[in-house]
Formats: structure tokens, C-alpha cells, sequence
């Protein structure tokens, strides 16, 4: 029996592989989804069968309350809401991930010494630190992406010290279980400390940031199912941890690289140089701008435009524009132009993101043209209309400086005949940096409104003329 | 955990780190939020330890109640994960044009 | 080779099978003569069942023949596929002008 | 200490997946093959250290005598022998996995029993049939190549019969080995009929398939030492195999689909249908063609044209002509030509044949351009110049119909101004069907020659000017 269960294990790990194989391309992306739930749900009822279960009650009680919150939530979220359901669920994981470590220390560590021992509650320590990190600071990150988390609440004098102090105890306590006989309440405090340094580190850094930090307690909470795979020589936690590793950190590195600046300055940054993330840099205020209203960019949409490229960012988001962009695709459409839509892979909060949303207002796929195949299309195109985006339009991004977003790759729009800005005000992005763009009159139109409001404005005028 | 046991899990180990970065390093970035939704799902296999730990004969109510804890968090991580993601890869679609000219 | 062992052998090799796909399948087609030569000499790793076969102590005559050859077989196979991929691989130069492009 | 060699063998297992994975860049690619070197040498040096080892004589005296064959006959082969170099490693690489499986049978299968010894003698037998059959017909395709094999021995009358009967026989005794209590004597009959399927199976399959039939051994041979792996337990075998026999797989389909044939037809085609691989078609004599001199090429190539594309072919390897053309390429480029190579993935005789015999003469290979990369340029090209090429810039791939190569992608050399061929005669390639290119008298000039000499001639007209 046993050794069927490890064979179910190694299937739905390999399943998991295919499926994640299978992401690479939205025809069998949603197969691939399928594919690794299939593995999980092979995993899931084989360990049932496993020798010495016998008590199945407090399992199923487990199993619906998670079942019936996980699935309510996953239904109902918002698809702009996607980086705190992400937060919530990698909470989740971390906590089961570091309480399965504990348990198990609790359950095992009288039965075997030498060697072994040592090895198993390194696995164990490792898991309930990583774990409870991953779990506080998911919790903290969820609770400032929701606007939930007290604004004062950021830092306090001398916080850098307790930091130190905290994790210093965690593994200084954590030695004493390794070598000394330190008992389960010593791994429940370090596990009590852990979650004290998870929310310490979060914390500080600015709710903007929390995409990257996410990403980042994604691969940890990967790390510690590993981890809890070693102490219970379980290949299939093993490798779906792996796995799970690798993609936070694939996503993490490409999120702090396409933001100019390094993943240390991000996390510990907000600690050392005290406060705010970014510079809100003001001062562009006085020059002058051509601005616009709903007619006069229906107008220029309509009259003598054949190629038209819409580039959406956060503040679509934000606005919950994506249905409204997408009618004006069909309106202008109908009027036989063509229509793309230019995605930056950092666009918006979260990677990937602007595709998500533009794909749930209905927009094919093979409309969504990535920054790498899009760039050199600019030269040949009538209009832009950027909507809520503002970095990743930045042309700054291409002088040498020692801006935020130096280096990092930009949507070519200047290149293009005309660009419009739906936006509110002249106020900067993500980065804090100024726009040259708002300023090239004779290029830029400026219309100052919500996102949604100026979309629907620009919709009618094109509709009635 | 013997020895040999130990150095087959560092092998599996090993060569799941490096299959991960290949295969995570070439889902398009059109596709990378549910990538993140989909491999946060995934670690939701932790449940599969907190089960055998609140299942096993002979765990006292501590065990049992961090347990059912461990067993409620990741199923509903599993659960979540994999629901959300479905939405979201459900929401993709090519256009009529593009069906064509494949 | 226990019951658990054979699932660990198991387990390796289809981790190894599934990245060796990954990694083949993004060798660029320039390259495509060298790839073939450089996996051709990695299969003479067999060598090292070759040298436990012969060594220990107690291998009758039979063995040390056929291990002894095996060896021979095996080393030539690993030396011959690295120095002979070495040698291609040591021809393909980037021209001066691409060199700058960079 | 065995910790310590399987840690050793895990090290380099892992060195060989880096090292692959640098082979995608030429760049990188030499360091990878080092790269490989090095976890090779760690997996041998580790196992000296083996317990129970104590006989180093003939360790040392096989390492000697294979290191001495594999490095001076690898220095002295010449580039356009490769596929028989491929041949003979790969034979003895198949031939030690068999030897080594058989060893380990002998040594062990009287201390094992039970499901253990049953997943043990499966391994042996399965490394002993694919390894046998791996070697035998390595040597066969290696004596094919280098033109040792006798032409008349292919096949016999009832060759099928006795195959079946030889693999049958295989089949049954290995059943009564690892059933019954048959010892190391039936299993070297086992490895006797599978040297002689190997010999049956390479034999009718004509010298021009023969690169398919290796790699196909190639990933065989990788298979058996993965089966090896499994007898003995060890993880380097393992892992080293399976990345080996995904590679040949990989390649034998890529050559397959490029044939247009299936493999089982390539593999028994031969057999089935009576003799010849591919029917050499003739007909197309009296339809006239526009001849040239090497005079008439070298002022078509210096008169009026900016742009030149060479694309070399199977006939350049036979004729060594490799350095002429580069020769050919530096006048042009001397006098002010843009020269670039398109190189299709299976021209030759081998994947990526002709970017290392290019690349021996010394043609940077930023220049030797991917069919994929290069097709769209040929409408921009004045002259493409084809070297001993055929199948290759076939347009007869691209219609609709049932020849060999249809459906194949072709290099699109119609779509240039001229296009000059450089062969013996208008006799077709290895698909063996006839390139209506030829005919084209408007476009096209055949200069009838062996590659070499034709390319001397018209590099000596060039420089003449
Ligand atoms: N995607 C990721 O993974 C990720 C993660 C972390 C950070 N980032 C960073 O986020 C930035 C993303 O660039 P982006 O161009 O998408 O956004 P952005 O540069 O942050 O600009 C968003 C713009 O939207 C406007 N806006 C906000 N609310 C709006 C509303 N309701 N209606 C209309 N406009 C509104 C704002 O201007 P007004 O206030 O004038 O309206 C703002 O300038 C980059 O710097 C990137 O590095 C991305
Ligand atoms: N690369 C691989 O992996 C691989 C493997 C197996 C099969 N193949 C097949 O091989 C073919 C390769 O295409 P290809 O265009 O390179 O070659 P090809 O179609 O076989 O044509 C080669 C041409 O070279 C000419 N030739 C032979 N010796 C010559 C010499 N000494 N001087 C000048 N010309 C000479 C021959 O014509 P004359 O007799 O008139 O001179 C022949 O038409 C494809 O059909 C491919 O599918 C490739």
C-alpha cells in the first residue's frame, strides 16, 4: 500500500510539471490548470489511504471549512483584486506549511536521534521559519493591498534593532532545539517569533511595493512546503515546492529588475531611508499642455485615423475601465480600424496583469501585443491612447539618469503620430518621476478625468459622430 | 530518514529546482498572473502532510487542532488557487480572425 | 534495491526525462551537430558501472574480461565524444562586426 | 564515504544538465561541453573510491586503451565524417551499457530475491537488449557510412521471418531468465541474438538513412545506460540517460518530420518494400537548361549584385569544398558584397551538418543564417548561389502532393533574382525527385561541376575580375 501512495505521489508531481508546461500557451493554459488539479486530487485521496490514518473526522472538517472558504472567495474576487486574493492564499500555505512542521516535530522527534534527527528538525526549523514569515507578511501584505492596514502603522524608532533582536531570538532558539533537547514549546515560540518578523518586515514597505513582496513570500512558502517534504521524505511536497521556488523567483526577479531597483533597497529601503517608497517629484505643474475633452479625442480617434494602439495601466485598474476600453475597441472597430492593445509585462501591479483584466473585458488574446513585438509598430501608427499608465510610457526610461525607472524597457509611444493621455491630473506614477511626454504639445493631448468617466465620454462622441 | 533516503531527496531536490526555472522561464508574460495564482495553488500540497499528522493514531489535541488548522489552510489555498486561476485562463480568448488563420 | 529505492529511482528518472526534453528542445539548430556529439559522449558514463563491475574484489575471470572491455568501450566513448565536440564547438566564431553589434 | 560517492554522483549528474543547457548559445556552448567534461570526471573519480574496490589493474589498463583510441581518433577524424565518428562512439557507449548490465547479472543474481531481483533482472535484460542492439547496429551504420559494408549484403529472402524469429528468441530466453532460474550463460545468448537483431535491423536501411538510424541508437543507447542505472541503483546513470535518450528522440524526430517519411517506414521500409530508400526518378533530361561557365557565375556574382546568398548542401561535404566557399565569400566581401549563408536545418547529412563544416572554414556564424530567419530575405536577394544542394531549395516541397518532401519547409531561393547552381549533373538529391528550379532558364544558371573545382573556378574568375 505504501509504496502505491508514493507512486500517486510521483504521479500528480509529474502532473504538476505538465501542467505547468502547459501555461505556456493560452490555447492549453486552461488545460494545464486542469492537469495539475488533477495531480493534487490524486495526491489528496492517496494520502488517505496512508497506514495509520485512522481518524478521518477531523480531516474532512479541515477539508470543507478550507474547501467552501477557498471556493466562496475564488468566486467571488474581482479581478483587479487578483494581488491580495494571491496574499491571502500564500498566507494560507505558509501557515499549513510551518503548523505540518510543527506537528510533525511534535509527533516525531522522540522516536529517532543521531544523524537523522539532526537533519529532520533542520528541515523542521527551516520550514517553520520560512513558513511563518511567509504567513504573517502575506497576512499584512493582504491587509495594505485592502486598504485595511492603519496608515500610521509603518515604522517606529529604533524598528531595524527589534528586527535584529527577533530574528537573532528565533535562531538562537532555534540551535538550542537543533542541539540541545528544547521540546515542542521552544519550536512554538520560534514559530511565534517567525510570525513577529514576518509582520516586522512587511510593515515598512509601501503598499505599491506589495506585488514584488508577494512574489517573493510566494517562493517562500514554496521553500517551506520543500522543507516539510525533507522532514516527511515526501517527494511529491518536495518537487511541487521546488517548483513553486523557482516561479517566485523568476516573477520576483522580474518585477524588481523592470523597477530599476534592486530587491534589498526594495525590502529594506523603506526601513533605512525612512518612509515613503518613492519620491512623489513635483514640479512640472507649470508648463504648459495641450489639453482636451471627450470630443476633441472621439474626433481625432474617428477622422483620420486608420491604426490606433491602446495602452492601459493601473489606473485602468484602479478605475475599473477595462469594459469601457474594450467598447470603444468594438466602436472604432465597427468603423474599420484596426485596434491593438500594447502590454507593458509590468504594466499595472501585479505581472501580467493589464492581460488578465483586458481578457475579462473580452478582448482576444492575440489583441494583447507584448512590449518586445509591439515597439517597432509605433512608427507606423496614428494614435495612442494611453489610459491610467504612465511609467511604462516614460521615454526618461531611456536617457542614462539616475531615475527609478533608468534601463528599465518602455512602449515606444512618441514614435507614433499622436498620442492621448486619459488620466486625471499631471501627477506622476508608480515611480514618482515626471512625464516628458504631457508636455510635447503639438504631439500630446491631455484629457484630465477618471479613467472610466473619460472612456465612456470618448465612447458616446465616437458613437454620435 | 537514512542516508541514502536524504541524498535522493537533495537528487529530486536538485533536478525539480532546475526543471522549474526552465519551464517557469518560458510561460509568456501574457500569462504570468495566473502562473503566480496557479503555482500558489500548488503549494497547497502541504494539505497532504497536515492530513497524515491530524490523521495518524495517537496524535494529542495539540497536534489535532494545529492540524485541522493546517488541514482547513491549505485545502482552502488549494482550492482557491486553482478556482481562481480557472476564472482567469477562462477569460482568454483568441479572436475570430486569429481562430482563422491558424 | 528496496521497494522505496526503485520509487526513488522512479521518481528520478522522470524528473530527468522530462528536463532533458526542456533542455534539448531549446538547443538552436546551429548547434544541432555539437548537441549530438556531446550527448553521445554523457551516455559513456556507463563507464562507471563498468569500473564497479571489474574492481571488486571476488569479480571472476568472466567479469574482468567483459568489465575490463567495457571500460575501454566507455572511456573511449566518454574522451573521443568531449574532445571531438570540443573541437567543433572550438571552430564557431562570432564575426568581428557581430562581435561590435553586441 | 558511499554518502560521500553518491553526493559525488548527484553533483555530476547535475553538471550535465548545466552543461546542456549552455548548449543553446555558441557562445556558451564550448564551456558547457567543459562544463559536462568536469562532472564526468567527478562521477570517475568518486568511484574509485567505492567500497570494495580493490583491483585497480584493469581499471587502468581499460581507461588507457580507451582514452588513447577515443582522443587520437577524435583529433584526426575530419568534420565531414562526423556521422560515422557519432556511429562508433555511440556503438561502444552501447556496447559497455550491455557489458556492464551482463557483469552485474553475473555478480549479483545468485545474493537477491524476491520483487527485488524480478525489477533487477528486468533492468539487465532491457539495458542487454537495447545496448546489444545499440552496438551492433552502431557498428553496421558506422561500416555503411564509411563505405566498408559490402553493397550486396542488405537483405536476404525471408529476412523479415528471421528477424521476428532472432527477437522472438531474445524475448523467450530473457522470459526464462528472469522467470525461471536461467543463469549468466542464457543471458549472454540473450546478448548474442540481440548483437545479431542489430545487424539485421541496420542492414537494409540504405547509407543515406543511416544518421536517422543513429540518433535512434544515440537515444537507445541512452535508454540502456538509464536501465543500467536502475540495476545498479545509482542516480548519475540514471539521470545521464534519460537526458541522453530525450535528446535522440528529440533529433530522430526532427530528421524524421524533415524526411517526410515516418520513421517505421525509414526503419522497415526498406525491408517491406524491396530495396532501394528513396527511388532515384529520372525523366526530366531533355527539358532544356540554361548552362554557364565559371566565367558567366563569377561576373554574375561581381557585376550586378549587392546582396548574395550562399547555401550549401550535402554535396559540399563530398566534395570537401567548404574552404573554397569561404574563400569565395572573403573576395566577394572584398569587394564590397553583402554575403550571408542560409543553412536549412537537415541540409547535409546530419542536424546542423553544415554550420560546423562552415564554421571549420572559418565562417563567423553570425552568418549562417536559420531557414526560419532567412526565407522572408530571399525576395531582397540578387543572386543565391547552391553548393552541391538539392532537396533543400526543392519547390516541389511547397505543392500539394505525395513526394517525399512534401510538406517539408524549403529555403524559398525562387523568390531571389538568380539563382546558380553548383553540381555534377541534374541528378536529383536524396529524396531522389527532380527540382523543377532547374528549368527555370529565365532565372536560373547551372555551372555542371564537382562543388570544389566549380568553386576554385569561379573564385579564380572573381579575383581576376
Ligand atoms: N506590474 C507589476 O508587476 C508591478 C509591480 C510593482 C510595481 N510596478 C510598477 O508600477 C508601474 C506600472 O506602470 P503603469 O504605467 O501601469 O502605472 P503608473 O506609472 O503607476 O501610472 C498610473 C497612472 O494612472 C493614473 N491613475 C490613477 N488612478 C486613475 C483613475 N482612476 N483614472 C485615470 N487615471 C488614473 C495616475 O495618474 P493620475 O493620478 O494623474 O490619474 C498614474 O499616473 C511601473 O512603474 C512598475 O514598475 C509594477
Ligand atoms: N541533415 C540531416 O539530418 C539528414 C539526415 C538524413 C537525410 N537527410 C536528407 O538529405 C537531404 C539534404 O539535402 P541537401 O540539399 O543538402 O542534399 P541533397 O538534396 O541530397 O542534394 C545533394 C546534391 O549534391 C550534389 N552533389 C553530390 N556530390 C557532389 C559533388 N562532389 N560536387 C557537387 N555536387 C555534388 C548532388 O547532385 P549531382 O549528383 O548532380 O552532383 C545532389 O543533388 C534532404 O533530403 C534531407 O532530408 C538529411
Amino acid at each position: 500500500m505504501s509504496y502505491a501512495i508514493t507512486a500517486a505521489y510521483i504521479v500528480a508531481a509529474l502532473l504538476f510539471i505538465v501542467g505547468i508546461r502547459r501555461l505556456r500557451n493560452p490555447e492549453t493554459a486552461r488545460i494545464g490548470n486542469i492537469t495539475s488539479a488533477i495531480g493534487m486530487l490524486i495526491a489528496v485521496v492517496a494520502t488517505l489511504f496512508t497506514p495509520g490514518i485512522t481518524d478521518y473526522l477531523w480531516i474532512v472538517v479541515g477539508i470543507f471549512a478550507g474547501s467552501a472558504v477557498g471556493y466562496i472567495s475564488a468566486e467571488r474576487v474581482a479581478m483587479t483584486a487578483m494581488p491580495q486574493m494571491v496574499a491571502a492564499f500564500n498566507g494560507v500555505g505558509g501557515g499549513a506549511a510551518a503548523l505540518v512542521a510543527v506537528s510533525e516535530f511534535h509527533r516525531v522527534h522522540d522516536l529517532t536521534h543521531g544523524p537523522q534527527l539532526f537533519v529532520f528538525t533542520s528541515a523542521v526549523l527551516f520550514s517553520v521559519l520560512v513558513g511563518g514569515v511567509s504567513f504573517a507578511g502575506s497576512v499584512v501584505a493582504f491587509a495594505k493591498l485592502q486598504g485595511i492596514w492603519p496608515a500610521r502603522l509603518r515604522s517606529f524608532p529604533g524598528q531595524a534593532l527589534v528586527n535584529v533582536l527577533v530574528f537573532g531570538g528565533a535562531v538562537a532558539l532555534g540551535i538550542l532545539v537543533l542541539v540541545g533537547d528544547a521540546g515542542t514549546p521552544a519550536v512554538a515560540i520560534v514559530l511565534g517569533l517567525t510570525a513577529v518578523l514576518g509582520i516586522l518586515f512587511v510593515m515598512p514597505i509601501g503598499g505599491a511595493d506589495m506585488p514584488i513582496v508577494i512574489s517573493l513570500l510566494n517562493a517562500f512558502t514554496g521553500l517551506a512546503a520543500a522543507a516539510s517534504g525533507f522532514a516527511l521524505s515526501n517527494y511529491v511536497l518536495i518537487i511541487a515546492g521546488s517548483l513553486v521556488g523557482a516561479s517566485g523567483t523568476i516573477l520576483t526577479q522580474l518585477m524588481s529588475s523592470s523597477l530599476g531597483r534592486s530587491l534589498p533597497k526594495i525590502l529594506f529601503g523603506a526601513l533605512a531611508g525612512g518612509g515613503k517608497a518613492a519620491a512623489q517629484e513635483q514640479g512640472g505643474e507649470e508648463k504648459p499642455v495641450h489639453t482636451a475633452s471627450a470630443e476633441d479625442v472621439a474626433s481625432i480617434l474617428t477622422a483620420d485615423a486608420e491604426s490606433i494602439i491602446f495602452v492601459p495601466g493601473y489606473g485602468l485598474a484602479v478605475a475599473q475601465a477595462q469594459k469601457a476600453l474594450s467598447g470603444l475597441m468594438e466602436a472604432l472597430e465597427a468603423q474599420g480600424k484596426q485596434v491593438r492593445f500594447a502590454i507593458h509585462p509590468v504594466a499595472g501591479r501585479m505581472p501580467g496583469h493589464m492581460n488578465v483584466l483586458m481578457a475579462e473585458a473580452e478582448v482576444p488574446y492575440d489583441k494583447l501585443i507584448d512590449l518586445e513585438d509591439i515597439n517597432d509598430d509605433f512608427a507606423d501608427t496614428d494614435v495612442v491612447l494611453v489610459v491610467g499608465a504612465n511609467d511604462v510610457v516614460n521615454p526618461q526610461a531611456k536617457e542614462a539618469g539616475d531615475t527609478p525607472i533608468s534601463g528599465m524597457p518602455v512602449l515606444d509611444v512618441g514614435a507614433a503620430r499622436r498620442v492621448v493621455f486619459i488620466k486625471r491630473s499631471l501627477a506622476p506614477g508608480f515611480a514618482g518621476i515626471d512625464n516628458p511626454l504631457f508636455y510635447d504639445e503639438e504631439k500630446t493631448m491631455m484629457l484630465f478625468s477618471d479613467a472610466r468617466e473619460g472612456l465612456e465620454g470618448v465612447l458616446e462622441a465616437v458613437k454620435k459622430g | 530518514m537514512s542516508g541514502q533516503a536524504l541524498l535522493g531527496n537533495l537528487a529530486v531536490l536538485g533536478l525539480a529546482v532546475a526543471i522549474g526555472f526552465e519551464l517557469i522561464s518560458r510561460v509568456p508574460s501574457l500569462l504570468h498572473t495566473p502562473l503566480m495564482s496557479a503555482t500558489n495553488a500548488i503549494h497547497g500540497v502541504v494539505l497532504v502532510g497536515a492530513m497524515i499528522a491530524v490523521g495518524v493514531s495517537g496524535a494529542d489535541t495539540l497536534i489535532k487542532i494545529l492540524g485541522t488548522i493546517a488541514v482547513a489552510f491549505g485545502t482552502a489555498n488549494i482550492v482557491g488557487g486553482f478556482v481562481v486561476t480557472n476564472r482567469q485562463l477562462g477569460m482568454f480568448r483568441r479572436s475570430e480572425r486569429g481562430k482563422k488563420e491558424r
